[in-house]
């Protein structure tokens, strides 16, 4: 036990208590929805999670720096808009380059919220309350009513979330799911092993530290916009992809859900710790509730009023979870090492000017 | 009375030359100065830009020298900005406002007050249901109608056995959508429907991807659907993809109101078979004729009043059948699509 | 590194590793250095005193990158370099260990030691970095969990890291501002032991102490700062203590002259067998009208909790709390003061005042229901008042009692922080580490006010590390090790050596009125 | 540069850009410089500006309330099911407020009581609050409501104010008194600034920060009562979306996100400065979607004007010595 202890944290584990929140949920409508436990539950649950997933990894980025970009719903809805009239005006664009236009498209915006954000020492959240309402303002003053249409799009890309990448028995992986759990494993891994990329904790953690210790705090800050922009783009090809009628309105009030699902995901909320797979738990805990609400046959016009109440409960279990685990920790480390036991936690620092 | 026999005077010199008649009321009135204002929902789908093209074709024939407003909120802010709009356009002095209402009797304070400073309030695509402050609604269809075609075209998919079917709205909150199912259940009490069984009625808040979610959690709740009806144009399209997606349009089919340019994909591969809908190049057109002539004082918004809208022809002002009060101009009718004529309505 | 190799303790060393030659920095209105030059050798350790504010940090800040000087030169290793950020003086071998400790709560241990390396390639090989990180703690000769996050590590092991994380970097220069600061005698102990290493490894080391006693034991230089300017450089041997003051604040103050008693018969709080569940336990001391009654012990052998006890913020789980007599439950800080018990935290700058805000506001914070009128507004003229009555009676230097206590220095601070508590009229005044980051001239003054607190009838508790001021403060010294109350000793018995044998853990027999064991 | 200095010239900036606007405007527009159009101006938001007092104390506090165009909507929507259920329409207003108290009172218990972050809680509230609304009125319009009742939102009362602008004066002055003049106030900016030194002088922070998000609920269920004076009908959609309209206003008026710092006064003239641009902008036939991302990138501009200003007068400084 002491040694489980030693190598795990209670951190760590926090991802694991909302996993055995999200599968008591699995269970508790399994126990009322007849077929519930069937790979069209999981279909759905999964295709309704991904692109709210590939955006809330790039938010957790954000977010561990002490910074949050409201403006990722705008973003993908740009791109979506104006990759999806590029398509439909040059069907026989390559679907790699179609993709990459996507992703440095929406880089391109997250270029914009970075730079004010990190050079012009603009809190993030004003930031992106206005290029929120600048990213919406200039596509619907672009785009001249026009709706990017199904019929418009080459088959290649209204096949593409229908395409089973991996086929476990008739359990489908679909595409746009696997393409999210992909960026999930990469961006975790990446987050876990990279030099540089370990520097957003550090950064979000403690900004004066990292600043006297030498850290290139701005060029951080930067990149994780750039990162959340570029993702939210790739997002915005994954909206087009999977609904194909994308209007201007695309995306409108993403940010509301991908804050949700980040935040439910236990990423702290005044940055250095989180992860991207909390985050993607945090996304499939709202969309099981979301999806599976609806079949348990409760009103339409009660749906609200009961997520809402479960994204608090889940937030507050999963606070007291993560509580009782470093009490239990902490008991543990009393006995380690007697030497350190002071009392004044002065965890709280000062916050940035 | 005296009015009534004018009116019926009229009447008989119109049946003797109707075109000449009233082609003169028209051209005499010709080349006026109206500041006028267009009013959507809000912008930034394709219905509204539609109407818009039909009144600027309107406003053109008239040579009215005034150029027409087109001014509209923005969906999340729909209800604030459109009063926000029609308060500004009454402290500016235009002289008519033509709004197709997405706020309900919300707007009814700022369309009196409208009023009160002498300007004409015209309602199109969707009226004031209390009809107070509105002077006149340019109907696109009688909502009885749409009720009963709703029902047809659901009868028609489901196939004589009936099933069960299910409504997919734009937002709880709007007006349209909500007369439209209101008519669409007096016009089920029709043994004739008795088979069908409505059994949800869900909304995809006129989002694409709300619609196409709530869609696929419609065929997941009732395994045995039949048909989905879905009066949006925003949830028609984006409930067919999702059947599509969904490879379910052998079992499910959806229909309601749509574009034929957003729908025509749908209907030749038998998602979608048939769909209605009105030309809302028309219904911008008509709609402003009629304010025109409204606000030039060639017209006046009383039941009987007859006009003739250019290349539309002659309406009559009537009351309003579907509302309490109220009076209406009916253009119909619409279009039922199939794959016969959709292709030729996409272009 | 390879100037440093070779040289025996003290050796006479041939060309300075470090040498700033005329540096001078501006800020707006204020000179905050003036031509300084300073040379430092490898395997020397060179001491920097000052009050705070005579350009010390600032210096330090210039060498480490984080400023850059108006004019003047900065040499190592015999070549001028220009050093524009922390991260260039880390790559040229300088590392700076700060007063408080700027580790990164949410990384573990071994990641904040190699945060800064940035030769370690773009992967992180954790299980290596562990294994390490292991080695060079083990090194130092320290236990540390490093796959511990760092949240929630005592300052002492806080520092630890620190030292740990310069090591890493094989420095060449290590400067250490007020390293000592938050550590308990025995915890500087171990640390000049390190020290010393690093010395004989031919570190050179730039100390910056307020404590004279540390300063003379371990420095081979000493310079004294004041006001911008480098007033003298001598070796350990010319110098003395009272050379060293002089020079600091220009006039003589003797820091070792015991306080005189001023005790009373009549006991204003009685603690009997105090403890809170898992922190500390069996905690019974009286404290009389005018008596000053120290807190000795390690950090982290449960003073601080004692004092947040009784205070309210941490409430007690067990024992009872007699005020003047009478039994009295604390459950919060609210508590606490309405009983008269003030608590003057240690943590001045997160816990103690409100920086952005004024000083009156801060002094009026805690009893601010006085300063309204009937319409219960506050009386912002009656504040400055009472401000300006503290100013003179404490002689905070400040302009104006307007200005935002963030622009204090650190005695000034704490001298707002003794005001506000006062104001409150306490008759249990609690001051945990009242001097801790207080230069020297400001420390004697505070020392005066304790006494002159305690002469007008007020029960002090002084909890302090800094086990020189202790005994000179008190009138009887509590000594406690691990959550548990070791002795109680009184001013004839107590020195710095019995103190410390109970605080290492041998129970003395001989306590006075401790609890009935 | 001080803190009480970057306010005084935060709050000059602000007046420099009103005054700038409406010379524009009334350049611009032969309608704006009359009295109706300044009633109007204020009108069409008066109820976000009566929500963006309380909402300036929230954030000078150190928190954010999301849920307050959700509680708004909410006691709408009791207020029009308690009448239409046939309750007199005083008492229907009661019980809308009680829900708004209701709101505010949950929203503390997580935050104040539990500790949860307020980002967290208020959002699930902006989603909650909103599904009780839906849950009282369906899809349906309820309206009818008395003739004072409609008058109170409508018509001129005091001069050429309606009830609604004058509540909003008297708030105005009601709050810049409590944050500015009281205890409260004093408290506000003290855990705002640090709540763990306010917890160790024997502040109640969790009191303060309950008071906080039961009064930002009871203002906004107010303003969601007046909202629905002034339109006459409720349906489940009021108020949607206007909580990122009224975080707008507040950061625009010079409060920190970071809590702490701000004051009414910037507050007062950042909303003078939207509604005067939104105004002038509408009378120009521009439309809301402009309008949102010109504010948009006043927002943005306001802060980085400054800072780049600074930046460029350090360096210039800096060459000088």
């Amino acid at each position: 036990m002491n040694w489980l202890k030693r190598r795990v944290r209670p951190e760590q584990i926090r991802e694991l208590s909302l996993l055995v929140l999200i599968l008591a949920a699995i269970v508790f409508f399994g126990s009322f929805i007849d077929n519930y436990y069937s790979f069209r539950t999981f279909n759905r649950i999964a295709s309704s999670v991904a692109i709210i997933t590939v955006v809330a990894v790039g938010q957790t980025l954000v977010v561990l720096t002490r910074n949050i970009d409201l403006s990722v719903g705008s973003i993908v809805g740009f791109t979506a808009y104006f990759v999806g009239t590029l398509i439909a005006s040059h069907n026989g664009i390559n679907p790699i380059l179609a993709v990459a236009i996507a992703i440095a498209l929406g880089a391109a915006l997250g270029v914009v919220n970075g730079v004010i954000v990190a050079w012009g020492k603009v809190p993030a959240v004003v930031v992106t309350l206005g290029t929120l309402a600048i990213y919406r303002g200039v596509l619907v003053d672009l785009s001249g009513a026009k709706t990017v249409t199904t019929d418009s799009l080459p088959q290649w890309l209204i096949d593409l979330p229908l395409v089973n990448v991996a086929p476990i028995g008739s359990l489908d992986i679909r595409a746009l799911f696997m393409l999210a759990l992909v960026i999930v494993v990469a961006f975790q891994i990446g987050t876990t092993y990279l030099s540089f990329a370990r520097r957003f904790y550090a950064i979000g953690s403690n900004p004066e530290a990292a600043q006297l210790i030498g850290l290139p705090i701005k060029s951080v800050v930067f990149l994780a916009f750039v990162i959340c922009g570029a993702l939210s783009g790739l997002a915005g090809f994954m909206l087009l992809a999977r609904f194909g009628n994308i209007t201007v309105e695309a995306g409108r009030g993403l940010e509301l859900s991908v804050v949700a699902a980040v935040v439910v995901g236990g990423v702290n909320v005044f940055g250095g710790s989180g992860t991207v797979t909390g985050a993607m738990l945090g996304a499939v805990m709202i969309g099981t509730l979301e999806q599976s609400l609806f079949r348990l046959g409760i009103s339409e016009f009660w749906l609200d009023a009961v997520l809402g109440l479960l994204i608090l409960l889940a937030v507050a279990s999963d606070a007291v979870i993560l509580q009782r685990l470093r009490q239990l920790w902490g008991g543990a480390e009393l006995k380690l090492l007697a030497k350190e036991t002071d009392s004044v936690s002065s965890e709280q620092s000062a916050s940035p000017p | 009375m005296t009015r009534f026999l004018m009116g019926a005077a009229a009447l008989a010199v119109l049946a003797a030359l109707p075109q000449c008649a009233l082609a003169q009321d028209a051209m005499a009135t010709r080349g006026k100065a109206v500041s006028m204002v267009l009013l959507p929902k809000f912008l930034g789908i394709l219905p509204f830009d539609q109407a818009h093209k039909g009144a600027e074709e309107a406003a053109k024939e008239l040579q009215n020298p005034t150029p027409l407003q087109f001014l509209g909120p923005t969906p999340q802010n729909s209800v604030a900005g459109q009063i926000e709009i029609v308060t500004n356009a009454t402290t500016q002095g235009v002289k008519a406002i033509m709004i197709s209402n997405n706020s309900g009797d919300q707007i009814v304070p700022a369309a009196k007050a409208a009023q009160a400073k002498g300007i004409k309030v015209v309602t199109w695509d969707s009226p004031i249901p209390s009809s107070e402050g509105e002077d006149v609604f340019v109907a696109q269809v009688d909502f009885s109608e749409i009720g009963k075609v709703m029902a047809d075209m659901t009868l028609d998919l489901a196939g004589p056995g009936g099933g069960k079917f299910a409504i997919l709205s734009a937002s709880p909150d709007a007006a349209n959508q909500n007369a439209w199912i209101a008519a669409m259940k007096t016009a089920l009490k029709d043994p004739k429907y008795a088979k069908l069984d409505l059994v949800d009625t869900v909304y995809g808040n006129d989002e694409s991807e709300k619609s196409y979610t709530q869609a696929q959690a419609l065929v997941d709740k009732y395994p045995d659907l039949k048909v989905i009806m879905s009066p949006t144009s925003v949830g028609i399209v984006a409930g067919a993809k999702a059947l599509q997606d969904e490879k379910l349009c052998d079992k499910v089919k959806i229909s309601g109101l749509g574009l034929p340019s957003e729908m025509l994909a749908y209907t030749k591969n038998g998602c979608a078979p048939e769909f209605a809908l009105w030309s809302f190049i028309d219904l911008g057109y008509l709609a402003y004729y009629t304010t025109y002539l409204l606000a030039a004082d060639a017209l006046k918004a009383e039941e009987g009043a007859k006009f003739k809208a250019g290349r539309m022809g002659e309406y009559t002002i009537t009351k309003d059948p579907t509302r309490a009060k109220g009076l209406r101009i009916l253009m119909g009718p619409f279009t039922i699509y199939n794959k016969d004529n959709v292709e030729a309505a996409a272009k | 590194m390879s100037e440093g190799l070779g040289l025996a303790d003290g050796a006479v060393v041939v060309a300075p590793i470090l040498e700033i030659r005329g540096v001078a920095k501006r800020f707006d209105a204020t000179q905050a250095l003036e031509d300084v030059s300073l040379s430092l050798h490898a395997g020397e350790i060179h001491a920097l005193l000052g009050e705070n504010g005579a350009g010390k940090s600032t210096l330090i800040k210039i060498i480490t990158g984080v400023h850059q000087p108006d004019s003047g030169q900065i040499l190592l290793g015999g070549q001028p370099v220009t050093i524009r950020s922390a991260a260039e003086a880390q790559r040229l071998g300088v590392a700076a260990i700060y007063q408080e400790p700027l580790l990164f709560p949410d990384l573990n241990v071994a990641e904040n030691i190699f945060i800064s390396h940035q030769d370690r390639g773009a992967v992180v090989g954790w299980r290596e970095m562990f294994r390490e990180a292991d080695k060079i703690l083990a090194e130092l000769g320290m236990t540390l969990d490093v796959r511990k996050p760092a949240r929630g590590l005592t300052l002492a092991a806080q520092q630890s890291v620190e030292i740990a994380k310069a090591i890493s970097l094989n420095v060449r220069v290590l400067i250490m501002d007020e390293p000592t600061a938050s550590l308990s005698a025995h915890e500087v102990q171990e640390l000049f032991k390190l020290v010393r290493d690093l010395k004989r490894q031919g570190v050179a080391i730039l100390f910056v102490s307020h404590r004279m006693e540390e300063v003379f034991e371990i420095a081979d230089k000493i310079t004294v700062f004041r006001d911008g300017r480098l007033i003298s450089t001598r070796t350990r041997l010319e110098a003395t203590p009272q050379r060293a003051i002089a020079d600091m604040v220009g006039r003589e103050i003797d820091l070792t002259k015991a306080r005189t008693s001023c005790a009373q018969k009549d006991v204003v709080l009685s603690v009997a067998d105090l403890g809170r569940q898992g922190v500390f336990e069996g905690v019974s001391f009286d404290l009389h009208r005018g008596e000053v009654l120290g807190f000795a012990g390690l950090i982290g052998a449960g003073r601080t909790d004692v004092g947040l006890a009784l205070f309210g913020i941490e409430p007690a789980t067990s024992g009872r709390i007699l005020l003047g007599g009478k039994p009295v439950t604390v459950r919060t800080a609210r508590d606490g003061m309405s009983l008269g018990i003030a608590y003057v935290s240690e943590d001045r700058r997160q816990l103690g005042l409100v920086l952005p805000m004024s000083i009156f506001a801060n002094i009026t914070l805690p009893v601010l229901r006085r300063y309204l009128s009937r319409l219960g507004l506050v009386r912002t003229g009656l504040e400055r008042r009472t401000a300006d009555t503290f100013r003179d009676r404490l002689a905070i230097r400040t302009p104006s009692v307007d200005l935002e206590v963030a622009k204090l220095s650190g005695g000034n601070q704490q001298k707002v922080m003794l005001s506000k508590w006062l104001n409150t009229n306490p008759s249990v005044l609690i001051l945990d580490e009242p001097t801790r980051g207080v230069d020297v001239g400001s420390k004697a003054e505070v020392h005066a006010i304790i006494g002159q607190l305690a002469a007008e009838g007020i029960g002090v508790i002084v909890i302090s590390s800094d086990l020189p001021e202790v005994l000179v403060l008190s009138d009887r010294v509590l000594i406690m090790r691990e959550g548990r109350q070791m002795a109680i000793l009184d001013r004839a018995e107590a020195n710095e050596e019995t103190v410390m044998t109970a605080a290492m853990g041998q129970r003395s027999t001989d306590s006075i009125d401790g609890r009935p064991s | 540069m001080s803190a009480v200095g970057t306010l005084k010239s935060w709050e000059a900036m602000m007046l420099a850009l009103l005054v700038a606007i409406i010379a524009f405007n009334s350049v611009g527009s032969p309608y704006f410089l009359s009295v109706g159009n300044f009633v109007n101006l204020f009108q069409l938001s008066i109820e976000k500006s009566i929500v963006a007092l309380t909402m300036a104390l929230v954030i000078i506090g150190g928190e954010i309330d999301l849920s307050v165009a959700s509680v708004m909507g909410l006691a709408a929507c009791v207020m029009a099911w308690t009448f239409h259920a046939g309750v007199p329409m005083p008492a229907a207003i009661l019980a809308a407020l009680g829900a708004g108290i209701l709101a505010g009172l949950n929203n503390a218990f997580w935050i104040a009581r539990v500790g949860l972050p307020s980002l967290a809680v208020t959002l699930a509230g902006l989603i909650g609050y909103r599904g009780v609304a839906r849950i009282l009125l369906e899809d349906r319009a309820i309206g009818g409501f008395p003739d004072w009742f409609n008058t109170i939102g409508q018509q001129a009362l005091i001069g050429p104010l309606t009830a609604a602008i004058a509540i909003f004066f008297v708030l105005f002055i009601f709050f810049a008194i409590v944050l500015h003049g009281s205890a409260f106030g004093r408290l506000v900016y003290v855990v705002g600034s640090n709540a763990q030194a306010a917890r160790y002088s024997g502040v109640r922070v969790g009191l303060v920060k309950a008071a906080l998000f039961v009064g930002s609920a009871f203002v906004a269920a107010l303003a969601g009562i007046l909202y629905a004076a002034r339109l006459g009908s409720v349906r489940g959609d009021m108020a949607e979306g206007f909580e990122l309209d009224v975080i707008t206003a507040v950061l625009l008026g010079g409060v920190s996100i970071f809590g702490g710092k701000g004051n009414l006064v910037g507050v007062g003239l950042a909303l003078l400065v939207i509604l005067n641009l939104r105004n002038g902008m509408g009378l120009a036939d521009i439309t809301g979607n402009t309008q949102n991302y010109v504010i948009g990138g006043l927002l943005i501009l306001s802060v980085l004007i400054p800072n780049m200003w600074q930046e460029l007068t350090n360096k210039w400084r800096g060459r000088e010595t």
